[in-house]
């Protein structure tokens, strides 16, 4: 047949693809991360330091990304803001899935009275707008990075519970746990050994993509005054101060909004290939 | 109409809890109202009366059923700040918000669908591939930053469409869709996103079914196949979808409202929140979950409605 | 030979939504004797693996007693039911689903004996290597891989292993051949038959397939909507149907043979009722030839026609 | 292949190929398979899972391929006329026209969310011009040819109201509602029970006959086979290894694999614990296939040839087989 001379570089182009689609994103993600875990041994002008005659100065030798409103290196604030983004980003989901996970699990393995529950559970707190709730959340609290954390954390806690609930009902149903029944496994060794391993992937793909979630509706609640404090830097709040000037210097705007589009959108990529790599359907073939 | 009475009731019963867990929220945590109306330079003895006055010293429970009560009979009571009617604060600024709700679904729908029937002609093709880019890099945008991309490309750089602002319909309706057509796009470019995907890949799936291999077999020309046959089937997770993502849609409303200064539902809340006028944020927060809480009804209705499957199984026991 | 299982009464209901229950197995009485396989034929619907898994306490049948080996299942729980469940293996339809896909071979094999209390690893690599063996698989080439490595005909066999390890004396083979390749079927019935001898096994044998229960089965009993039909040995029931139902099945079956022609079903036209709506009285009433109004108002029961034979019918076709 | 009957096949396929690309190769499904297919006449296509026989029968007609990566190759002459040389509207109405086809399982062969009359209408219109009136009526008749009790009723009723067996005779409806020539049957009564299959094979049959339709029925079961099948052609890993009259195949079979099938088959006419005669190993993998026969690693009356060279189908008047060791004409099999 006259295909089965191309077939091969097909093969070979695909993984090259592959390749660059992972390298670009997951070497974007690393920068990141390691410029925000390093920070304070960089050699970074203090994210807060004010020096209004230099405001609003474009990007140049001196100031790489610039000045903002208040004449602050950006460089140097979109550094620490990514740690503030990192950090909200990765433990709020964490926060959810620890407590979403195990309700999920539970009421996907032992159905009747606990699932009942559990749905309710996730039904009422589905029934506020995410936003609003996390805004009434760090409104009353009180703004602080912990604060906001636990908020987010919380509001991560019923889609959590949703996806573990879903993949544990497709698992429990499945003769291998029956089988394990027929032995007589114990409940715990059944949920640890059969279905927690076969639950753990689809969760893994699910937690990365909730950072970018994450990292987004962190910097919509600083973009509207209701994240992190003043003067910690974050994306979001940078977004906002840079809006009032977007006539004038709109860098201060654009530079920040540009870090956190390619951030959360590496980040999609990579959860997205995770996703198909745990993909039962795929990774069958 | 068994199934009907009990989903009546569950709806019920969500209601109660959500309302009960914004009270919850809004009157647990610290900040007190006397104090905030007062100003901190208050006497002791004028918070305490304030306090009688406003009913603070009773119990809270007693409090919520009291809210509760005067809630069902569209009373939400007044603003600590300016007095004003909650109810009426809100009907004033509901057409707003809906208006900027429905232009923006219109435009993701619009957007969406005609993506994914012609994405799923050539899977893999020129179209798909760049359809599904261009989703991917909006679903990477936050509503926020594209709102103030918008205004610096069309406001600032071209000097097309004001940058923020309202006109009311009844003032010019050409200045009226000048000042919402932004905002809708901000919202409508991010939403179409996840419309299409979802659809793309029901679509994809339908396609791979034997009725559809059947309806080719008949000699039907391909788009009839795909409109008659594919699309309705494909269509009931994006319903879902679209009732789910309403959600996201208030969210996002809030920020836009904010960003282009839009007199809806969102900026209230949002002033409520910054002035601590708690009365005002119980009543608009219950209000936008009872609303999320019925429209997600409805679309459960509507559901049943399309689908004969689900419409045999719920409404014949 | 005297019982190993004896099922008296038992009742299977579960719900199906919008607050309806389908009855799927209804007064079910019968015996499995000591070392023999007993065949349990039945169409989709007839609630023939819903008695299987009742047996087996997964999960407890609504009424009725299960007595196995000396003890009432139904009335055990936990840790003691926990202590029969060893001797008493189950062996699926779909032997791709009812293997772990994250687990290795030898683990899945090896679990039974772990949950079963044998601390010694050596000791447990030995019984996993002796029962590979013995179903025909080289434990060398098996013992790291995973299931989806495997053929559906090796799957069944690591499943087998699995059953085995625990040396059971009852083993539930729910439709054991039905999702294997045709040229495979053979393998596994022979491996069955193979491994009941060299173990001492009684076999539960579920199939809706009328050739393959005869060639493993001793006595055979016919389950329709819930209800069994007709229990007898397999040679009297093959040779002599007794009941309607069994009768038309096997009319019904296609002989690969062009020149045996093909049986007449004298079944009524239509398709079986649903379970969910079973017919009063006898429940193959809708579609058998010789129902008349008896047979839609008392419900025919399992009675003794001859020595061995059982039939649920008013009007049987012999005796 | 039953001889020249007057005025030449009604379909005839000359080398059919399908293959499909994937990770580790070509795969190939479908590799030069011919057959001739006299109008009126049944040909039984008998294969296990894997085998190729549904991918190539729904290749003969256009509907493998598109996005799936398939390659097709080969010839498919409906009468004398090449369906691989049409357009895309021209093979539509050829489909429309000139053949039905019945899938293996009815609850995913319909569409779930029309109604079953306009489902059967709907070819009437677009192929034979019905109007809408009209096409209603007819696909109340047919429903009623098909033993469908109250059909008024149950044009107006969407699939999932029905039960299997029913739903399987909507789809008989479907398929001979526009008078096909060529009548595709891929496993149509796999995914029903014994009882249910009986009644949906009769009727079958009787629409073929009546309408004097070629039917091409594919199944795994030989039992199906036997009882229903003018012709048979056995497949084996994407090839036709064995094609004889019904009677020939399972009186005399000449190619081990047919052989083998039919010995290891579990039958009603013998007694109990009768120890089956096992093939041993498994069909081979498509994508990895090597030199040689495809059966050899399995087949008993293997020899060295068997593992290199490829046999092709050798015709022996009107019978073909594949095989070099071929069994002697006349051995049977059943005791």
């Amino acid at each position: 047949m006259s295909a089965s001379a191309a077939e091969p570089t097909v093969g070979v182009r695909r993984r090259r693809h592959l390749s660059w689609a992972l390298a670009l994103p997951l070497g974007w993600v690393l920068l990141v991360a390691i410029l925000a875990i390093t920070a304070d041994w960089l050699g970074l002008p203090d994210p807060a330091a004010q020096e209004l005659i230099q405001r609003r100065k474009p990007p140049s030798t001196e100031y790489l990304l610039g000045t903002d409103n208040l004449g602050r290196d950006m460089l140097s604030r979109i550094i620490y803001g990514a740690r503030t983004s990192l950090i909200v980003g990765i433990c709020a989901p964490f926060l959810g899935f620890l407590i979403g996970g195990a309700i999920g699990i539970s009421a996907g393995y032992f159905r009747g009275k606990i699932d009942l529950l559990a749905v309710g559970f996730i039904d009422v707190l589905l029934a506020f707008p995410a936003l609003v709730l996390a805004l009434t959340f760090t409104a009353y609290l009180g703004q602080s990075l912990f604060n906001v954390t636990l908020a987010l954390g919380i509001l991560s806690i019923p889609a959590a519970a949703r996806v573990s609930r879903a993949n544990t009902l497709a698992w429990a149903n499945r003769d291998f746990v029956l089988a394990a029944r027929t032995i007589g496994a114990s409940n715990w060794r059944i949920l640890t050994r059969e279905i927690l391993p076969n639950v753990l992937p689809a969760m893994f793909a699910f937690w990365l993509v909730a950072i970018s979630v994450i990292i987004v509706a962190e910097g919509a609640l600083s973009f509207l005054g209701l994240g992190i404090p003043a003067p910690q830097p974050s994306w979001g709040g940078m977004i906002a101060d840079g809006r009032e000037a977007l006539d004038v210097a709109p860098h201060t705007a654009l530079i920040p909004a540009a870090v956190m589009f390619l951030t959360v959108l590496s980040l999609n990529f990579l959860g997205d290939m995770v996703r198909n790599l745990v993909d039962p359907r795929r990774s069958a073939l | 109409m068994h199934w009907l009475a009990r989903q009546v009731l569950r709806l019920a019963v969500v209601l109660l809890c959500v309302t009960l867990l914004t009270y919850l929220i809004v009157n647990i945590l610290p900040g007190d109202v006397a104090i905030v109306i007062l100003g901190s330079l208050a006497t002791p003895q004028d918070i305490a009366g304030l306090r009688a006055d406003l009913g603070l010293d009773r119990p809270m429970l007693v409090r919520y059923f009291d809210w509760l009560g005067s809630a069902l009979s569209g009373d939400l009571g007044r603003s600590y700040r300016n007095g004003e009617p909650v109810a009426q604060a809100i009907a004033d600024r509901l057409p707003v918000s809906l208006q900027l709700m429905v232009m923006a679904q219109i435009i993701a729908l619009g957007i969406a669908v005609p993506a994914a029937l012609l994405s799923v002609r050539r899977p893999g093709g020129l179209f798909d591939r760049m359809s599904a880019s261009a989703a991917f890099g909006f679903l990477a945008t936050p509503n926020f930053m594209l709102g103030i991309v918008l205004i610096y490309l069309f406001s600032v750089t071209l000097d097309l469409l004001p940058a923020t602002g309202f006109t009311p319909m009844s003032e010019s309706l050409w200045g009226n869709f000048e000042s919402m057509i932004l905002p809708s796009l901000t919202l409508g470019l991010i939403e179409w996103t996840v419309l299409m995907r979802v659809l793309r890949s029901d679509l994809l799936t339908t396609l791979k079914e034997d009725f559809i291999l059947l309806a080719r077999a008949k000699g039907l020309p391909p788009w009839r196949v795909l409109l008659l046959h594919a699309l309705r089937p494909s269509s009931f997770t994006l319903i879902t979808v679209l009732g789910l993502n309403i959600g996201g849609l208030i969210g996002g409303a809030v920020i836009v409202e904010q960003i282009f200064a839009l007199p809806g539902v969102g900026r209230l809340l949002l002033g409520g929140i910054f002035n601590r006028d708690l009365i005002l944020v119980q009543g608009t927060v219950s209000f936008i979950a009872a609303g999320f809480v019925l429209i997600n009804f409805l679309v459960d209705m509507l559901y049943a409605v399309l689908d004969p499957r689900v419409r045999y199984v719920r409404f014949r026991s | 030979m005297t019982d190993l299982l004896r099922i008296t009464d038992l009742n299977v209901e579960y719900p199906v939504g919008g607050g309806r229950h389908v009855h799927a197995v209804s007064d079910v009485t019968l015996a499995v004797r000591h070392g023999e396989t007993l065949g349990l034929v039945g169409e989709s619907g007839s609630g023939k693996s819903s008695l299987a898994r009742a047996l087996l306490q997964l999960p407890p049948p609504q009424r009725g007693s299960v007595l196995f080996d000396g003890n009432e299942l139904t009335q055990m729980r936990g840790e003691a039911l926990r202590a029969v469940r060893p001797r008493l293996q189950m062996i699926f339809q779909d032997p791709i689903a009812s293997l772990n896909p994250r687990r290795r071979v030898a683990e899945i094999v090896a679990e039974p004996l772990i949950v079963s209390g044998v601390r010694d690893p050596a000791e447990r690599t030995r019984r996993v290597r002796a029962v590979m063996e013995a179903v025909g698989l080289d434990p060398d080439v098996v013992w790291a891989r995973r299931p989806h490595e495997f053929s559906g005909g090796q799957c069944q066999r690591i499943a087998i292993a699995r059953a085995l390890v625990l040396e059971p004396k009852l083993i539930v083979c729910d439709e054991p051949v039905s999702a294997l390749d045709v040229s495979i079927r053979a393998q596994i019935l022979n491996l069955l038959e193979d491994m009941k001898a060299r173990f001492g096994l009684t076999l539960l044998f579920i199939a809706h397939d009328l050739a393959v229960v005869k060639s493993v089965s001793d006595r055979v009993a016919v389950m329709y909507l819930g209800k069994l039909c007709e229990v007898a040995d397999s040679a009297s029931l093959f040779a002599t149907p007794a009941h309607p139902y069994t009768a038309a099945l096997m009319a019904a079956i296609p002989e690969p043979d062009p020149d045996v022609p093909l049986g007449d079903t004298k079944l009524k036209p239509g398709d079986p009722p649903s379970p969910l709506d079973p017919p009063s009285g006898c429940r193959f009433r809708t579609r058998c030839p010789h129902a008349v109004d008896r047979c839609a108002a008392e419900v025919p029961p399992l009675r003794e026609i001859a020595a061995g034979r059982e039939v649920a019918c008013h009007f049987p076709l012999i005796g | 292949m039953s001889g020249a009957v007057s005025g030449g096949p009604l379909l005839s396929v000359r080398d059919a190929r399908v293959g499909f690309g994937t990770v580790r190769g070509l795969l190939r499904a479908v590799d030069g398979v011919s057959f001739d297919l006299q109008a009126g006449r049944t040909l039984g296509v008998v294969g296990e899972s894997g085998s190729g026989k549904s991918v190539l029968v729904r290749s003969l007609i256009g509907l493998v391929g598109g996005g799936s990566g398939a390659v097709v190759g080969g010839q498919v002459l409906l009468e004398g006329q090449d369906l691989r040389g049409l357009s895309a509207a021209g093979l539509r109405e050829v489909l429309g026209r000139d053949i039905g086809i019945v899938f293996q399982d009815p609850m995913t062969s319909l569409n779930p969310v029309m109604k079953i009359g306009r489902q059967i209408g709907e070819g009437l219109q677009l192929n034979r011009g019905l109007d809408g009136a009209a096409a209603a009526r007819r696909a109340v008749e047919l429903l009623a040819e098909v033993g469908i009790p109250e059909p008024e009723r149950r044009a107006v009723q969407y699939p999932h109201e029905l039960s299997g067996g029913m739903r399987q005779r909507v789809a008989i409806a479907i398929a001979i509602a526009c008078e096909p020539k060529l009548l595709i049957a891929d496993e149509p009564t796999t995914a029903l029970d014994v009882t249910v299959q009986r009644q949906i094979l009769d009727l079958l049959q009787r629409e073929q006959r009546q309408r004097g339709m070629a039917m091409i029925l594919i199944t795994h079961d030989l039992g199906v086979a036997a009882g229903r099948a003018d012709d048979i052609m056995v497949m084996y890993a994407g090839r036709a290894v064995e094609m004889a009259t019904t009677r020939e195949i399972f009186r005399g079979p000449r190619m081990p694999y047919t052989e083998a099938l039919l010995r290891s088959l579990p039958r009603l006419s013998d007694v109990a614990h009768t120890r089956l005669s096992a093939i041993p190993g498994r069909p081979p993998d498509l994508a990895r296939r090597g030199m040689g026969c495809a059966f050899a690693p399995r087949c008993t009356y293997r020899s060295d040839r068997c593992e290199t060279e490829e046999p092709a189908l050798t015709r022996d008047g009107a019978r073909g087989f594949a095989c070099f060791n071929p069994l002697a004409a006349g051995s049977r099999v059943v005791a």
